[in-house]
């Protein structure tokens, strides 16, 4: 299981494909990317802040539950933090399990976790200036389901 | 002494992302007290603390829990990451 | 919307990759590969049997319902046929939509038809001989979800 | 005159993938009807219909079926894809 927390940008299907060979005995491999949108088409940045210290742990502790939830063969989460532009990945989570069930669940349930739980706040930057991005209250209540 | 860390627009109306300060707050929601009769800028911080989270020592934790042997203590608006 | 029917290997790693270079307006990208299990360690190889023609309809039908269901940005889905070896990608489907809630849906909507309702058959070969997969229960009651 | 296609061990009993028949059959069942009484390989490969699937121009269809207009008939187990 490796979790990382980086400024620099990430090569998504690199990690994919490494991430894919490196899971001996998968049958199921689910991804998720999450990108800088850019619903206004005014965004010139996306800045996220985080906690040093809590996030990494935070992270960690998502996905040693769901490990143990799905009995994964392996999990991955990296999340960027600093100055994103539009349509750069801001994060990734993949999964790897014997069948899709148990990959996609998992996978879902980092995303929930990670979205609420862990320590990242966005910002999106326009000419006009920035503001905080809201939480959704969907966001919230989709941890309900687990 | 413990250290106070903001993050977001609390960090931003605090005007500082850390600070170490002297308390004899049982809780956090007496250090929330203290720190809003500081001064302006954190009674505006910390004017609805339902959109307020906090950490104790890097794990989340809910406003009446105790400061008991806490070193760092994080005030931040819900997260957003993902 | 691409679907590819091919006995060639594919590079999934690049497959996502462009995928999601390609998803312009997206916030969200979900991939799921399906690879060769060998659970017994006994499997020589997995010989993948397809119905061409139908094969591409039926796919190309079941991503233009997901693309509906869930205004998706774009689909992808690959699936090859032939002689496999373990742990080789068996096939991917990829989602882009603006919402994690819909990428994940609509990846787990096409792998659920793909399974069921496209016309492959696998069969696992050992030292032993040679077994046609039996189609799970499972599989099929998944699409009663839908 | 029309095709018939088998798939997977459906083939592998009958001992071919396709033949072109000749049938006055209205249905598919009537069509499996007169394939089971031709030899033992087709009785065989026929003799649990719940656990065949049948698809008339490549679309999946039922037993029950018209085969008015039909061009192309295939049988086969239950899809394994994914």
């Amino acid at each position: 299981m490796r979790v990382l927390v980086q400024a620099a940008p990430f090569d998504f299907g690199a990690e994919a494909q490494a991430f894919a060979d490196g899971a001996a005995g998968a049958g199921a491999i689910v991804t998720f990317t999450g990108l800088v949108r850019d619903l206004s088409g005014a965004l010139t940045a996306m800045e996220i802040e985080h906690y040093p210290g809590m996030t990494e742990r935070a992270i960690a502790a998502i996905a040693e539950e769901a490990r143990q939830r799905w009995h994964l063969i392996d999990a991955l989460a990296i999340h960027r933090h600093g100055r994103l532009r539009p349509a750069e990945p801001i994060m990734m989570v993949a999964t790897a399990a014997v069948h899709r069930a148990e990959a996609f669940a998992a996978a879902e349930f980092l995303m929930d976790y990670l979205k609420s739980r862990a320590p990242f706040w966005k910002k999106e930057v326009t000419a006009q200036g920035a503001d905080w991005v809201a939480a959704r209250d969907a966001d919230e209540a989709a941890l309900g389901r687990w | 002494m413990i250290d106070l860390l903001y993050f977001a627009w609390v960090r931003e109306r605090i005007g500082l992302p850390r600070e170490r300060v002297e308390t004899g707050a049982a809780t956090v929601a007496e250090l929330v007290e203290e720190l809003r009769a500081r001064e302006e800028r954190y009674a505006l911080a910390f004017a609805d603390l339902s959109s307020l989270r906090v950490a104790l020592d890097q794990e989340l934790a809910e406003f009446d829990a105790p400061l008991a042997g806490v070193r760092e203590v994080a005030f931040f608006p819900p997260m957003t990451g993902g």
